[in-house]
């Protein structure tokens, strides 16, 4: 069996993956107990009365029809609307992907290097540096994102008066417009993702450092900048890029406490509200562009892992 | 400023333990001299080097001494060896990034200003790489010596003032030999290069060195070397004996599949023979001990062993025929677990091959270990905490624990001084007297080759037996010293 | 013909026999104890007591931790060194009894999915068929499926601490499971692994005794992160009703509960915060001191 | 998010005409039908600006007229008769009509399932406009309190509307921007409403799910009205001048349901132990943090027909055991008491309650629930745990809960007697006369049901300094926000 060429693998292997995250999208939001039109009627309504809101929101069609039709809603860039409130779900994310794109963006401007440094410490820092930075960053990403936020609010906001402790992003202006506010929410999103990062990747960079090439490269007086970036990123680019995509697809999604603790209206309170509310056609296109990112990390990480031909094939 | 060169004063290392490794140690290179470091295997030659270089690995401590360079203490080892020192390791093969190509890693030795107008191919063609199909590999698609003469190039490449090469010879043939002498031999009176050498070959040491430092036997903790067994070489194979390994008609293709590299080679070896296969780097010699070994596929041809038909995949061999044959790699810092202790390495064949309990398996493998000349204690210390020729020793022994009918040698001697050399001979011989035991050794010392029933070189891709002499006479032993 | 068998090494050891110096015959015996870092030891038992305090805590606390000793949120004062929390509890005794059942459940998380993320790695590193491909692939799906949605049904399907452990191995095996496949990729084409394989040891043994213990460090990294995981998946559940049931202690329902007094009491949110914190790092480092060792990181 | 007060730290210039209103709610639920699924009281809020409702609970709980000026019934108590207004025109600038109110009750009556069954009295169908102004409303039994079962959520739009996708115009008193976008919907004063001119020219109204956030955003000055905030933040800002607490009492109970057709509740001796055993004083200081007042068991107590005066019940565990024991109790019972974290305190609550019941033999197990699908999975189907009450009147309550035959009689109310005495007091059109009736079934459910209301906690809001207007009143009462204004 011949295999396909890279990008046509690489293509049908997204292709597969989205499709297949779709269906599991889902199945696992038809699987909670409950559905939007049970959380509608908030238990109060009769048997009767529910059959008909289902009917109505078109959840008494079989689940595979259903899926199907959502399908090529979206296929065809119409995503449906919101069970909930009747709205289209392309106009609800756009609303709300200029919050978050700019929080995920700044977060990951301050936890890549972050994380960075903090695996670097844990694992080539000072030696009697090591075990703290390792006890630190297990810790750190240990802390609910709630705490975290607790934390930061009452040291940044309450004590030192830095930053306001809530960020009421101000109507009909740009999320970035007042970088005052989002000061707080970026910390408490980069913060534990930071440590989150730091604790996955010392582990490949521990594997790579012991390596002889690296203690030789030390020994002919390469600086830790020329070993860190030469030697070592390109070793644990796949892995790191693999964690760059899940954690770019997890700040979409995870940007849900801090959005919901700072009071913005963002794609990951979207989320969860939609998840507690049943609001699966939300759900789904949420959960959905949440993956496309991730899938697209995860082929440039196979992209990037470095490729070594056997000394010698082995069946 | 003053330029003295380097000076070691009183230079003392110790193990965690407290053993002295290095005992007061006093050089002194001036400016234009070569110095040659030579001594037994774990001497501690290596140590030495890494001490002046200032980065001695966990678990060696520099207990007193004092290192100058020009008179004065390096302040920033680091920047200092950035600057100032081109180095060559014991291990080139595994101190190469694995994904930088060869041009790659010359390049990055080179200062900056230096980059332009080919400074890489000239660097490669002068240690005898031919840059054009040499300068696109990475390090697994280099021999052994390809690989040592890429770290060579590269330690060469910037004109470092300080120049520390360590054991820069022990995987080439006598051409690249002479290149890389060559290379060495240019600094020397310019009155500005130092140049400080480790090396167990005495050709290399006699050609270069302006002085020879020799650190005693057992300064570490190696056993002192017997005398040899007489007699052991007396015994000729029988004539008309089954052959153990006889191999037909194969070819051999690097990569598998590419083009052929050797063709159509015959060969029998009988019990107790010794086979030396002698020729240039890159010509195969290691890739076809990797197709016996099952660790490469031949295009064509078929093989038995101890009667066995010997099929090229590993797991298609009969355990019968996986124990008959043991290779020794080129690389015995790769072909050791880091993460596991010696004595475990050992264990492991005495157990699987041998079929040995536990208990029994950890005694045998004290045992192997005082046979290749090793004190005990070496069981339980990781490989990284072994020198270069302890490393090669530990790997033969645990080739030797599983009990082979033939022994496939890849240049089991190259990290080792002559002395330790001809122990393992020694002992190699005596097994191969009392057991039958056969080896085909890849080498490029003709002291092995001087030891063999039979040479054949490698030329022009086939496997011929070899017409010239054996005794190479611009490499002396060190014994002569 | 003569073969080489059992007998060989013990002909040759004793001709070799005459010739050890007496030197190394004196190094015989027993292993040198091994030398581990000062810091090592220091962090190793730090983390030891720390477990102990997080398993055993109960019979530590001189109150009943459900007793209500004080008014809600009454700060801290003499026998109540970190205050009361919502409903006047004593703190103290509280952070010292909530320790067990979240420590258990996600030891038990972060090991299963670390034993199950290494296990598949090694395997699919290893084998580079079709299978292997397409575990990769089913691991790739679901590190693209919001974590979130896969832990709400494992604590809808699972009773609470096999939820846990459900999302753990959901959300956390995947990424063990590719980067231990990219190491043991890399490995194969190592020298002691083509050693072993020349050998005739079989692929499982193989990467079970050359490969997994050359990348221990990467393991153990990874059982740290995993530990992470299971102790947010912990604390995340613990509001939909995962934990032991009212008013048992428990850390993570501490940290729910007593953050809306942290105005009022700072010390009911901090004290459990600290624990939390102080256990997932006794845990990596503990683990990091259990494999330390010369020549390694 | 948590933390202490901060003032100062984002001031910036506030313009008096424009106030900012942090209320409970989620953005990403907000909906635009207001015949539906109110989900939070934002949604309430936006909807009780843009569109008129038919009348409206005043401060005291009794009804007040809006859109709609009179009601008045024929002698059978079952044809209304109601007039509305005739000044009140919708964005577009039509006129609204009284087939447009029609329209709209029947718009609700079609969506009884997400409105709890609103207009379940009112057949609908048999209903009709007579002219411009007035509309006849049909009751399926004699019903007195037709004012009240209009108050509050009756908004009115224009006849015909269906599409809520897009902006229905509405007649309020003020009218939406489409500035904002997902943050805050932002409000104009709708200059030529019939009512009080609104003193603020806009109003800004964000959905904020977290108290902590709402009252924070108060407290850094970005918002100048924080509906809902928790208690434990109310208590530290007690001092604070730079801001006002505002309290409505008896805004929300966590009632104590027991389900009387299943054991041990079944027993109403058993159902009194449990009455007898709660510490109401120790709930209300921990649960409420003491913002409230004790439940004398009453389920809607500040509703304008239930009887004052009754005593207070108050803990007797001896009698409490007595009763226990009578029942065949003595040596105890395992209970599981279900709660949730969807409402602050309700936890802490069952735990307490838990503890309190401990003493009378009660070994009460508590399970705390996932917020989400307590309402559709714990609410009326397990037979003990603690719902919610916020602000609703008796009839409310009693159309829900304490209707035999409706699907969420959750303590299994089915008092035939007290049902025909129910149908009696609603068919009497004396007022003063009717009063009575009710509040002698509130007397015999409270003595007799499955409910324990042990306390009642107040609505907390906190609004900066200046700040007028903020309606009083619990309940629907509390979300027609238009007169408030900043002066200063
Ligand atoms: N990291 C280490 N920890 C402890 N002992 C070590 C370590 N490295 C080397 N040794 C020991 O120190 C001694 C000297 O080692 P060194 O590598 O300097 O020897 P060498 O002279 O270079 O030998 P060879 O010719 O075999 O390379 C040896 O006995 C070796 O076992
Ligand atoms: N993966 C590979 N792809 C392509 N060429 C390779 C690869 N591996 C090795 N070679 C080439 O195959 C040739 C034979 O290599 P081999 O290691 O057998 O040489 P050798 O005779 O052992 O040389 P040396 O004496 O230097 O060790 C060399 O020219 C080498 O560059
Ligand atoms: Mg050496
Ligand atoms: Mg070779
Ligand atoms: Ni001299």
């Amino acid at each position: 069996m011949r295999r396909m060429p890279w990008p046509g693998r690489a293509l049908a292997k997204s292709v597969l993956l989205m499709a297949a995250a779709s269906a599991v999208i889902f199945l696992c939001t038809a699987a909670l107990p409950g559905d939007a039109a049970d959380l509608i009627a908030g238990g109060r309504a009769t048997p009767e009365e529910l059959a008909r809101l289902r009917a109505e929101q078109g959840l008494d069609r079989s689940l595979h029809v259903r899926y199907l039709d959502w399908l090529s809603g979206v296929l065809t860039g119409d995503p449906g609307v919101s069970l909930i409130t009747g709205r289209p779900i392309g106009e609800l994310v756009a609303e709300r992907a200029g919050v978050t794109l700019t929080l995920t963006v700044a977060a990951l401007a301050v936890s890549v290097p972050l994380t960075a440094t903090l695996a670097w410490a844990a694992v080539r820092g000072p030696r009697w540096l090591r075990p703290t930075a390792n006890a630190l960053i297990v810790a750190g990403a240990a802390l609910p994102q709630t705490v975290v936020a607790a934390a930061l609010v009452a040291w940044l906001s309450a004590a030192w008066g830095l930053f306001p402790p809530v960020s009421m992003l101000p109507a009909g202006e740009p999320p970035w417009s007042r970088p005052d506010l989002l000061v707080l929410p970026v910390l408490t999103l980069a913060l534990p993702i930071a440590a989150y990062g730091a604790a996955l990747l010392r582990g490949a960079i521990a594997d790579v450092v012991v390596r002889p090439y690296v203690g030789d490269a030390e020994l002919r007086g390469l600086s830790s900048a020329t070993i860190a970036f030469r030697y070592v990123l390109p070793m644990i680019a796949a892995p790191a890029t693999r964690l760059l995509a899940v954690t770019l697809g997890g700040l979409v999604a995870g940007a849900a406490v801090a959005e919901t603790l700072f009071g913005l209206a963002g794609l990951g309170e979207l989320l969860v509200t939609a998840v507690s509310t049943r609001d699966v056609p939300v759900v789904q296109s949420v959960a959905l562009l949440a993956a496309a990112v991730v899938v697209a990390g995860l082929l440039a990480a196979d992209a990037v892992a470095p490729r070594r031909p056997s000394k010698a094939a082995r069946p | 400023m003053s330029r003295r060169g380097l000076t070691v004063r009183g230079l003392t290392v110790t193990d965690r333990a407290g053993t002295l490794i290095v005992d007061r140690l006093d050089l002194r290179i001036v400016p234009g001299e070569v110095l040659a470091l030579v001594g037994p295997s774990g001497a501690g030659k290596t140590t030495v080097l890494r001490a002046v270089l200032g980065a001695l690995p966990s678990g060696l401590t520099h207990a007193g001494g004092r290192i100058e360079w020009h008179g004065a203490a390096v302040r920033a080892p680091r920047r200092w060896r950035r600057r100032t020192v081109g180095f060559l390791g014991q291990d080139p093969a595994s101190a190469l990034h694995p994904l930088l190509d060869a041009r790659a890693a010359v390049r990055e030795a080179l200062p900056r200003a230096a980059r332009t107008g080919g400074a890489e191919e000239r660097a490669l063609a002068e240690v005898g790489l031919d840059p054009a199909d040499i300068g696109q590999r990475r390090p697994h698609q280099l021999s052994g010596g390809q690989a040592q003469r890429v770290a060579l190039a590269r330690a060469l490449a910037g004109d470092p003032e300080l120049l520390v090469l360590d054991e820069p010879t022990s995987a080439l043939d006598p051409a690249a030999l002479a290149l890389a002498l060559e290379q060495v031999r240019r600094r020397r009176g310019d009155g500005r290069s130092v140049t400080l050498v480790v090396s167990h070959d005495m050709s290399v040491v006699s050609e270069l060195a302006d002085h020879v430092v020799r650190l005693g036997p057992g300064k570490g903790n190696d056993v002192a070397p017997r005398t040899p067994v007489r007699g052991a070489t007396t015994r000729k194979p029988g004539a008309g004996a089954e052959p153990v390994l006889e191999v037909r008609g194969v070819t051999v293709a690097q990569p598998p599949g590419g083009l052929p590299l050797l063709s159509d080679v015959d060969l029998a070896i009988s019990p107790g023979e010794t086979v030396a296969v002698l020729g240039p780097s890159g010509s195969g010699k290691s890739t076809l001990l990797r197709v016996f070994a099952g660790l490469h596929p031949a295009e064509h041809g078929c093989a038995t062993v101890v009667g066995e038909p010997l099929p090229w995949v590993v797991t298609e061999r009969s355990p019968a025929a996986v124990r008959a044959l043991a290779l020794v790699g080129q690389n015995p810092l790769g072909v050791l677990n880091p993460a596991r202790t010696v004595g475990a390495a050992l264990a492991r064949p005495l157990r699987t091959l041998r079929g040995l309990s536990r208990r029994v398996a950890r005694e045998e493998a004290l045992q192997l270990l005082a046979t290749v000349g090793l004190p005990q204690e070496l069981a339980y210390r990781y490989p990284a905490a072994l020198s270069g020729g302890q490393r090669q020793r530990v790997a033969l022994a645990r080739a030797l624990a599983g009990g082979p009918a033939v022994l496939l040698a890849d240049e089991i001697t190259a990290a080792l001084d002559a002395r330790t050399a001809a122990l393992v001979f020694d002992l190699i011989d005596m097994l191969r007297h009392d057991s039958g035991l056969a080896v085909l050794a890849v080498t490029h010392d003709p002291a092995v080759a001087a030891r063999a029933d039979r040479v054949l070189r490698v030329e022009g891709g086939r496997l011929h037996p070899d017409s010239c002499s054996h005794h190479d006479d611009r490499r002396l032993s060190l014994d002569a010293l | 013909m003569k073969r080489a068998n059992g007998s060989l090494l013990k002909r040759a050891g004793g001709t070799a026999d005459g010739s050890i110096p007496a030197r190394s015959a004196e190094q015989d015996g027993s292993p040198p104890a091994k030398r581990r870092s000062p810091a090592v030891f220091v962090f190793g038992g730090l983390s030891g007591v720390v477990l102990l305090v997080a398993l055993g805590g109960e019979v530590m606390a001189w109150h009943d931790p459900a007793a209500i000793v004080a008014p809600p949120w009454a700060g801290v004062a003499s026998g109540l060194p970190f205050g009361a929390d919502a409903l006047g509890r004593d703190v103290l005794a509280r952070v010292l009894a909530g320790g067990r059942d979240l420590t258990l459940t996600s030891l038990a998380a972060a090991l299963t999915a670390s034993a199950l993320g290494v296990a598949g790695g090694l395997w699919v590193g290893w084998s580079r068929g079709r299978l292997g491909r397409a575990v990769a692939g089913a691991a790739d799906l679901l590190l693209a499926l919001p974590l979130l949605l896969l832990a709400l049904l494992a604590v809808v399907a699972l009773p609470g601490p096999v939820a846990v452990i459900a999302g753990t191995v959901l959300g956390g095996t995947p990424l063990t499971l590719r980067v231990v496949a990219d190491a043991t990729a890399a490995a194969r084409h190592t020298g002691y692994v083509e050693a072993a394989l020349s050998r005739g040891e079989p692929g499982g043994t193989v990467l079970l005794r050359e490969v997994l213990p050359a990348h221990a460090g990467l393991v153990c990294a990874d059982l740290g992160q995993r530990l992470v995981l299971a102790v947010q998946l912990a604390a995340a559940l613990n509001v939909l009703g995962f934990g032991p049931a009212p008013p048992a202690p428990d850390w993570a329902a501490m940290l729910r509960e007593n953050l809306q007094g942290l105005g009022l009491n700072p010390a009911a949110t901090i004290a459990p915060a600290v624990a939390l914190a102080v256990l997932a790092g006794s845990v990596a480092a503990l683990s990091h001191s259990l494999v330390a060792r010369d020549g390694l990181s | 998010a948590p933390g202490t007060a901060s003032t100062g730290t984002a001031s910036q210039p506030v313009a008096t005409d424009i106030v900012r209103y942090a209320a409970p709610g989620s953005p990403s639920n907000a909906v635009t039908d207001p015949h539906g699924l109110l989900p939070g009281e934002s949604d309430v809020v936006r909807m009780a600006l843009t569109y008129d409702v038919l009348t409206v609970p005043g401060a005291d709980g009794a009804t007040k007229p809006r859109l709609a000026t009179e009601w008045r019934p024929d002698t059978t108590l079952t044809r209304w008769r109601i007039t509305i207004r005739g000044d009140a025109t919708f964005s577009d600038g039509r006129q609204v009509k009284a087939a447009d109110a029609l329209f709209s009750l029947r718009r609700m009556g079609k969506k009884e399932a997400e409105n709890f069954g609103r207009m379940a009295m009112f057949d609908l169908d048999a209903s009709k406009a007579i002219d411009d102004t007035t509309f006849e409303l049909t009751t399926r039994k004699p019903y007195a309190e037709v004012g009240k079962a209009l108050e509050g959520a009756t908004f009115v739009v224009p006849e015909g509307s269906d599409d809520f996708g897009k902006p229905v115009p509405g007649s309020g008193p003020f009218r939406p921007t489409n500035k904002g976008g997902a943050q805050a919907v932002v409000y104009e004063r709708n200059d030529t409403w019939w009512g009080p001119k609104p003193p603020a020219k806009t109003i800004e109204v964000r959905a904020v799910p977290d108290p902590q956030a709402r009252a924070q955003a108060l407290l850094s000055g970005q918002v100048d009205l924080a509906g809902g905030v928790p208690a434990t933040l109310a208590k530290q800002q007690e001092g604070n001048s730079a801001v006002r607490l505002l309290r409505r009492p008896g805004a929300t109970l966590y009632p104590l349901v027991m389900r009387m057709d299943t054991k041990p509740f079944d027993d109403l001796r058993v159902r009194e132990a449990v009455r007898l055993a709660l510490d109401r004083q120790q709930l209300l200081d921990t649960v409420f943090l003491g913002y409230g007042e004790v439940g004398n068991d009453l389920i809607t107590p500040k509703d304008p027909t239930s009887p004052p005066n009754l005593a207070q019940p108050t803990r007797d565990l001896a009698q409490a055991r007595k009763l226990m024991a009578d029942a065949g109790l003595a040596g105890g019972v395992e209970l599981t008491l279900h709660t949730t974290t969807a409402y602050p305190g309700m936890d802490s609550a069952a735990t307490l309650i838990s503890q309190q019941l401990a003493e009378i033999g009660m070994r009460v197990k508590v399970a705390v629930e996932p917020a989400d699908t307590y309402f559709s999975a714990v609410y009326a189907r397990k037979p003990f745990y603690l719902s919610y009450l916020g602000g609703i009147h008796f009839l409310d309550v009693v159309r829900v809960t304490l209707t035999p035959d409706s699907p969420t009689n959750e303590t299994a109310w089915k008092d035939r007697t007290w049902s025909a005495d129910l149908d009696r007091a609603l068919a009497e059109p004396d007022d003063a006369k009717r009063r009575g009736l009710l509040g002698d079934l509130q007397v015999r459910l409270r003595e007799q049901g499955g409910y324990a209301i042990w306390a009642l906690s107040d609505r907390l809001d906190l609004a900066k300094a200046g700040l007028s207007g903020v309606p009083e009143g619990i309940g629907f009462a509390s979300a027609f926000i238009d007169q408030v204004s900043l002066d200063g």
